[in-house]
């Protein structure tokens, strides 16, 4: 279940701290590096929240990332919406298609859920490849961005739009910690750990799990709108489950089922695949190779590893026989 | 309160619920006895919705609930708990009870209130903990408490929806004399309102707090009546006892 | 002391294209290093890993970073697309050296934007009226289901119906999804159709060849294509089954011409293997760049008017660049696939189609 | 038979059995008695290599098989009855019952007939799923398949567990039966009377050391110790 | 007439194309549940082996039989180096462990083999086209059709006839209770991923005359295989039998009724199949 432990509030803290100042002081690209990371954050917060306390690991979070990004796309791009109402309504597509592909696939489980959700994932991706009136492979360019020039930002300026993306991820992660910790949020870990159990309790679970990847489609959906916005332009390729199975790879990196781990994780696997590309063309591997340590040498993922170091449940052990004790008790009493 | 007729059900070819009908009085204690195999769990399944029978129908408190969901009717106040353990395995047990008391209240769907962190639900667990002696081990992780620890948390989570009807299944195998006890003195305390459901092989407990015995055998209900009715039957000593009048 | 010129070569460098990043890669410096001004030239490369997003991303870190004077590269028509609206507003010149998309000195040209390499319509536009002089009359066409593959039939259907030949049919199949050709090629055959006409390339290619030769539709319905299907990259892997295969394109490593000669033997020198069509695209990136530079340009805008301006007789025959769209006007060949004296397959000229020019299409410059 | 000597032993970091002995003397019914959490089944876990011990020995006919794998363990004839009863879900009856005879000499006492013979239940269900038993089942095919194993030690943890009367009886009988062919039990339970009527001996445990020991029929007369370590 | 005979042929063939190349997966996922994400580059590994196989012997059958040999190698490195280990670290560990191995392998095989297509011909024994049923079907197809007909038999027989399956399931279910019957569950696991392995190995060396041989074939051939493998259900060989020829037809008389689905066919037959049969369509009885 999840505490927003002092752990988890001091590095959430000095990644979003960290991200700000090397953003101030960094060049152009780096600027670029930092947006990446930031809406990274978000999607692999969105999935961390279905995937690791949910138990539905999703394989369609690249999908529902790329049509937060090609609402967005086509409502400012080719119909020239404003900004703001396509960020709303991109958020409330990428949530509604969360919500339907949770309701069909709540029924399976494990292996099967992830293959259900590749499928829709998969098709959303070659209907919008195949789609020319979407642009097709080719994607689509003249995305907009946000214009907050009211309140004195400038988005088209590469520091300040960084910095706005930071902010994003860390409402993002703000807004995901609050549901985890809430009743809703203790519920899924509930159905992740004995879904036959909590029907039994009288919990409409499909519901919930359905409800639970609406909510976590509309965040992805989010990630998909700066996405577009960095770049001003999309492509199926966002939605293509490599884009899902690297959020996957993000989360699990960085820490399963720990929120935090989900952030640190996006923030590493940016900065490890620029670092490596510039040193070697065989990049790949180098990131390959880390991943495999990163399990081997403790299967917690990093953020989840240093979170079990620092945390080592104090009080798990129970005093050998606790209940006999109890019982011993009980029996001199009665 | 609770009223089934003529359930029926079978696996491929046999027919593991054979036109059973059980009615169940408000406030009643019902023991339901039966050799292994018999089919009593199975009629629990089909009480709770786990399972569609294939013929009969099932009223709660008066309304047919035949065609609810195993949630819909733990809704309407009919718990269960399981024979073989159907914990929340990795979490505490104040968790796995908070997680009942939640779901029971309508707090599973909060979105702005922490239910680990809610003073009537955690007065709640502590006071089924209580009941089923476990308050000493709220803090631990199921997987590290003792498995006779464990049957009893079966029995708290059930108890913890605050349930009308609750469907007890061998609640004490498994479990050292004192929990037996302790269980039996608990038997005692639940409120008369409350109907309870209980598949027992533990005779003295089962005979003790019985109104009413029904007995399964093949898929068939074959007998029912009083603890006394079930003490001189021959027929329940044949099948189930197996010849041992001190039973 | 002359200025040195940044250069931002953005290719793939890993992922499916990667072997066709390393050809124009080689062939680009081979152009600087035979015009003696490598010193000259400082080439900064980014990856793009054939994906759009990062194609933008370093783009934008070229441009806006690193502040080069000129771009060039691009294999996949989808990162020209994704990049093409920065590198317009952002003025910097373009040598694209594969991207074919016809939009790119279409509809959507950019004055920035120079093509060296082809577009998709010039290398199989020739191909419909050449056909239908060979006696064909009706083909079937087939293509991966994508913007490329729509464009490359789309230019072949277009002139062949045009000089009076009938579709039968066309199938566009799954990109990247299909490995088995059998259920295409046996409804293809089973039209009846004189000829088959196909875009493919890379794996989908040696597949699709090497597929069609083993049902034996070869005997009755000849197979003609858009040239990458026989592309020398390719011809090792596809073996036999290439033989007799009839392709256009823009250029063969077998042409017979002292600049081509030349060229094959630096390449090979270099690279020990025949250079393909990339390797030449490269290598006339490099060398429009360095015709631009010789001609006196020094920095964005002057590199950009330069290029418009070039023109000289390459490996692939007599080129200029066609100011009404910024494309390459060049000889299309039409060629088949035999087995040369070595016994290894080679390609041998059958037809040229000369100094094809794009239309505008939409083109303002 | 088995001999246990200052084991230690837990589940990771949580230690639960703290020095414990034990001694299992061929051809008698070793019971061990104790509450729930006494750390019984940790012991028998322990035995079967489960667990690591971390200090002691544990020996089998004088050799100390602390330390070696557990399959080892169980081919040197030691057959585990759990007391969750460990089916696998997804093998049918039949097969969950076939796994145990591959160890088995050709001239088995136990075989299949034999098995199915004693549990006519089991006989009627052979190709339903190991999921698909009820409880009861699910108890007897564990029993079985460990006789099918022909140990020459059993280790039985709370083997009546929901057993109806009359099955328990029968259990009761063919362990008495076991006994007297020379088969040497350790059996854990819960049922006080169904233990100290087939044990020859008994240990209690209590807070994982052994507390007490001594005969059948000492506890049986011991009310005392019924009541400190077991709560009877 | 002709034209279904030869388009069943068509769907039979890529069938068993998919059952040579999922079956391995299916001993290791299906049986194992150890999500070899992995597989596929193994396959392609198996076929670049093929290539430089051929290239050494300049026989068909060279490869034919190097590449298995060659990749359950490869299996017995990984499986002692890594594997072994992740066995109980759960799904997800398991599939970034075998993600990051698709790009370590991926690069190895660029590194020793380039990144242009490559391929080898069809063995001398079955080049050219054959009469079957009275149509000219291509020979090196209809010998793909009889070997997946044949390792399906084998394994049919393996597992049947022997107590392998059971006893891979029963340590899969609950290994610390198989090993209490004695099952030396580690050894067993280890000799089912080689097999696994040499499989997709064995399918690396008969698709690469089909089939070209670039780096990208095994991530190309990964999700179709994991549909195969799921649709059938996880551990049962007859659902790997019932996926590949499901996936096989639907993919052929796809293109050939319905071209313009053909690339969601695949996709909308798992969604349906999963909607509708949450657990595959031969589910094993867990
Ligand atoms: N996986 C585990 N991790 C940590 N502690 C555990 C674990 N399993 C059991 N324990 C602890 O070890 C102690 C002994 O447990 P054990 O299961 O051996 O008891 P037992 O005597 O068999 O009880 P029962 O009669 O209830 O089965 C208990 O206090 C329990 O809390
Ligand atoms: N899913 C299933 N498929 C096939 N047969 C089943 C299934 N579930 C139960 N059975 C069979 O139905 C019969 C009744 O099972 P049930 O679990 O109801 O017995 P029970 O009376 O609870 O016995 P016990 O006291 O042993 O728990 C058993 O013989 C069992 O094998
Ligand atoms: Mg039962
Ligand atoms: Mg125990």
């Amino acid at each position: 279940m999840f505490h927003q432990t002092t752990t988890k509030t001091v590095t959430i803290l000095l990644l979003f701290i960290g991200m700000a100042i090397y953003t101030v002081f960094a060049g152009f690209y780096g600027r670029e590096l930092v947006i990446e990371a930031a809406y990274l954050v978000i999607l692999a917060i969105s999935l961390d929240m279905v995937a690791g306390y949910g138990g539905m690991v999703s394989l369609c979070h690249g999908a529902i990332f790329g049509i937060g990004a090609y609402v967005f796309a086509v409502l400012t791009g080719m119909m020239g919406v404003s900004p703001f109402i396509a960020l709303v309504a991109a958020i409330a597509a990428s949530g509604l298609f969360g919500l339907f592909v949770g309701a069909v696939t709540s029924r399976t489980s494990g292996i099967f859920f992830i293959m259900t959700t590749l499928a829709f994932g998969q098709m959303v991706y070659v209907y919008t490849f195949e789609n020319r009136a979407l642009g097709g492979d080719d994607g689509m360019s003249g995305v907009a961005r946000l214009d907050l020039s009211m309140i004195g930002i400038d988005t088209n300026d590469s520091l300040q739009f960084a910095l706005l993306a930071i902010v994003f991820a860390a409402l993002s992660y703000a807004v995901a910690a609050f549901i985890m910790r809430s009743g809703f949020g203790r519920t899924l870990v509930g159905i992740r750990s004995n879904e036959v159990r909590m029907r039994a309790l009288g919990l409409p679970v499909l519901r919930y799990k359905a409800f639970a990847f609406g909510i976590s489609g509309a965040l992805a959906g989010l990630a998909g709108t700066i996405a577009a916005q960095q770049t001003m332009f999309v492509s199926p390729e966002m939605m293509s489950w490599m884009m899902s199975g690297e959020a996957l790879v993000i989360v699990i990196l960085g820490g399963l089922g720990t929120l935090v781990g989900a952030a640190v994780g996006a923030v590493l696997f940016v900065f490890l695949q620029h670092e490596v590309s510039e040193v070697t063309r065989y990049w790949h591997m180098v990131v390959g190779l880390v991943l495999i340590l990163v399990v081997v040498l403790g299967n917690r993922g990093a953020y989840g590893q240093i979170e079990h170091l620092l945390e080592r449940r104090k009080k798990v052990a129970p005093k050998a026989s606790a209940l006999e004790v109890a019982a011993e008790k009980d029996a001199s009493h009665a | 309160m609770l009223e089934a007729r003529g359930l029926k059900k079978s696996f491929g070819q046999i027919n593991v619920t054979n036109d059973v009908t059980i009615l169940v009085e408000k406030g009643e204690r019902r023991v339901i006895l039966g050799p292994n195999g018999a089919g009593k769990t199975t009629l629990f399944n089909i009480l709770v919705g786990e399972l569609k029978p294939s013929a009969g129908t099932i009223h709660l408190d008066g309304r047919d609930v035949t065609g609810d969901t195993v949630e819909a009717r733990a809704k309407r106040g009919l718990a269960r708990s399981y024979q073989k353990n159907n914990l929340f395995t990795e979490l505490t047990l104040k968790e796995n009870l908070a997680l009942a008391v939640a779901t029971a209240s309508g707090a599973s769907g909060w979105f702005l209130r922490d239910t680990l962190n809610d003073t009537d639900i955690l007065a709640k667990v502590r006071d089924v903990a209580a009941k089923v002696g476990l308050s000493e081990l709220l803090d631990h992780p199921v997987d590290a408490v003792s498995y006779g620890a464990r049957r009893q948390l079966e029995v708290g989570l059930a108890l913890a929806t605050d349930p009308s009807v609750i469907l007890m299944d061998e609640p004490t195998s498994g479990v050292g004399p004192e929990m037996i006890h302790g269980f039996h003195r608990l038997l005692k305390t639940l409120p008369r309102d409350l109907t309870v459901v209980i598949i027992e092989h533990d005779m003295d407990l089962a005979l003790d707090v019985a109104d009413r015995v029904s007995v399964l055998n093949y898929g068939e209900l074959v007998f029912e009546g009083t603890p006394d009715e079930t003490r001189g039957s021959s027929l329940v000593n044949e099948i189930y006892l197996g010849g041992r009048a001190d039973a | 002391q002359e200025d040195v010129i940044d250069v931002g070569m953005i290719l793939p460098y890993v992922g499916v294209y990667a072997s066709l990043g390393e050809e124009i890669d080689q062939g680009f410096v081979l152009a600087l290093e035979e015009a003696g001004m490598t010193d000259r030239f400082n080439i900064i490369r980014e990856d793009t890993e054939a994906s759009p997003q990062v194609g933008v991303a370093a783009t934008r870190k070229l441009v806006l970073q690193d502040e080069v004077d000129v771009l060039t590269g691009l294999v996949s028509s989808g990162v020209l697309a994704a990049i093409r609206d920065f590198v317009d507003q952002s003025q910097t010149p373009l040598i694209v050296s594969n991207a074919g998309n016809d939009e790119a000195t279409g509809a959507d040209c950019s004055p920035y934007i120079t093509r060296v390499s082809f577009s998709n319509a010039q290398v199989n536009r020739p191909m419909g009226q050449w056909l239908y002089d060979q006696g064909v009359r009706t083909v079937y066409t087939l293509a991966p289901d994508y913007a490329a593959g729509r464009q490359h039939i789309g230019a072949f259907v277009t002139a062949f119906e045009a000089a009076g030949g009938e579709v039968l049919g066309q199938d566009y199949t799954p990109f990247g999804q299909t490995q088995d050709f059998g259920p295409y090629l046996t409804t293809a055959q089973a039209a009846d159709p004189d000829a088959i006409f196909v875009f493919y390339a890379g794996g989908e290619a040696i597949n699709f060849v090497k597929q069609y030769d083993s049902f034996g539709i070869k005997d009755e319905t000849p197979l003609y294509g858009s040239g990458f299907l026989t592309s020398q990259l390719y011809l090792d892997a596809e073996g036999p089954a290439a033989l007799g295969v009839i392709t256009s394109l823009h250029y063969l490593p077998t042409l017979d011409t002292p600049e081509n000669k030349a060229f094959v033997e630096a390449f090979q020198a270099k690279a020990n293997r025949l250079p393909s069509e990339y390797a030449v695209q490269g290598y006339d990136a490099g060398r429009a760049l360095v015709e631009a530079v010789k001609a006196g340009a020094t920095d964005r805008e002057s590199i950009k008017e330069a290029l418009r301006d070039v023109q000289y007789t390459g490996p692939r025959g007599p080129l200029e660049i066609d100011p009404a769209t910024n494309n390459i006007v060049q000889n299309v060949y039409i060629y088949d696939i035999v087995e040369g004296e070595d016994g290894k397959l080679t390609q041998e000229l059958l037809d040229t189609v000369e100094a094809v020019r794009d239309e505008p299409n939409g083109c303002e410059l | 038979m088995l001999e246990i000597d200052d084991l230690h032993t837990g589940y990771g970091e949580t230690q639960v059995i703290y020095g414990l002995n034990l001694r299992a003397t061929a051809g008698r019914v070793l019971a061990i008695l104790g509450r729930n959490g006494a750390g019984k089944t940790t012991t028998m876990k322990a035995i079967m290599g489960l667990l690591p011990a971390t200090r002691g020995a544990i020996r089998i006919e004088g050799k100390d098989i602390a330390g070696e794998r557990t399959f080892d363990i169980a081919r040197r004839g030691i057959a585990y009855v759990p007391e969750t009863r460990d089916i696998f879900p997804s093998l049918t009856v039949k097969e969950n019952l076939q796994l145990a005879t591959r160890l088995a000499p050709a001239s088995a006492e136990w075989t299949m007939e034999r098995v199915l013979d004693f549990f006519p239940n089991l006989s009627r269900r052979l190709s339903n799923g190991g999921n698909e038993l009820s409880g009861g089942e699910q108890q007897m095919l564990s029993i079985a398949r460990a006789l099918l194993m022909n140990p020459r030690l059993l280790l039985l943890d709370e083997p009546t567990e929901g057993l109806a009367p009359i099955i328990v009886r029968q259990i009761h009988e063919k362990l008495s039966e076991l006994k007297a062919a020379g088969m040497t039990m350790v059996l854990v339970e819960q049922n006080f009377g169904f233990a100290t009527e087939l044990a020859d001996d008994v240990h209690v445990i209590g807070r994982g050391e052994t507390v007490w020991k001594g005969s059948s029929a000492d506890i049986i007369a011991d009310k005392a110790v019924q009541k400190k370590w077991l709560g009877v | 007439m002709n034209f279904w005979i030869v388009q069943a042929l068509n769907g039979l063939q890529l069938s068993m194309l998919l059952f040579l190349l999922s079956i391995g997966l299916t001993v290791i996922f299906g049986l194992m549940h150890f999500v070899n994400l992995a597989h596929g580059a193994l396959y392609a590994l198996g076929a670049y082996v093929g290539v430089s196989a051929f290239a050494l012997t300049g026989m068909y059958w060279g490869a034919f039989l190097l590449a298995p040999i060659a990749v359950a190698l490869a299996g017995v490195v990984l499986y002692l180096g890594l594997i072994r280990r992740m066995r109980k670290a759960g799904p997800m560990n398991q599939v970034l462990v075998t993600f990051g191995l698709i790009f370590v392998l991926l690069d190895i095989t660029r590194i020793i083999w380039g990144d242009l297509a490559l391929s080898i011909p069809e063995p001398q024994l079955f080049t050219g086209r054959s009469e079957v049923l009275g149509v000219a079907y291509p020979t090196y197809r209809l010998f793909i059709i009889g070997l997946g007909l044949t390792v399906m038999a084998g394994l049919w027989l393996l597992l049947s006839r022997t107590q392998i399956g059971a006893m891979i399931r029963a340590g899969v279910d609950n290994d610390q209770m198989a090993a209490c019957l004695g099952i030396n569950v580690e050894r067993l696991f280890f000799i089912v991923f080689c097999i696994g392995c040499a499989l997709a190995g064995l399918a690396g060396a008969v698709a690469a005359p089909v089939l070209s041989v670039t780096p990208s074939m095994g991530t190309q051939l990964l999700i179709p295989v994991l549909i195969v493998v799921v649709i059938g259900g996880l551990g049962s060989l007859k659902g790997a039998i019932a996926g590949s020829l499901l996936v096989g037809f639907i993919q052929t008389f796809g293109a050939v009724l319905a071209p313009q689905l053909a690339s969601v066919a695949i996709y909308a037959l798992l969604a349906a199949v999963l909607i509708f049969r949450p657990a595959g369509l031969f589910p094993a009885k867990a």
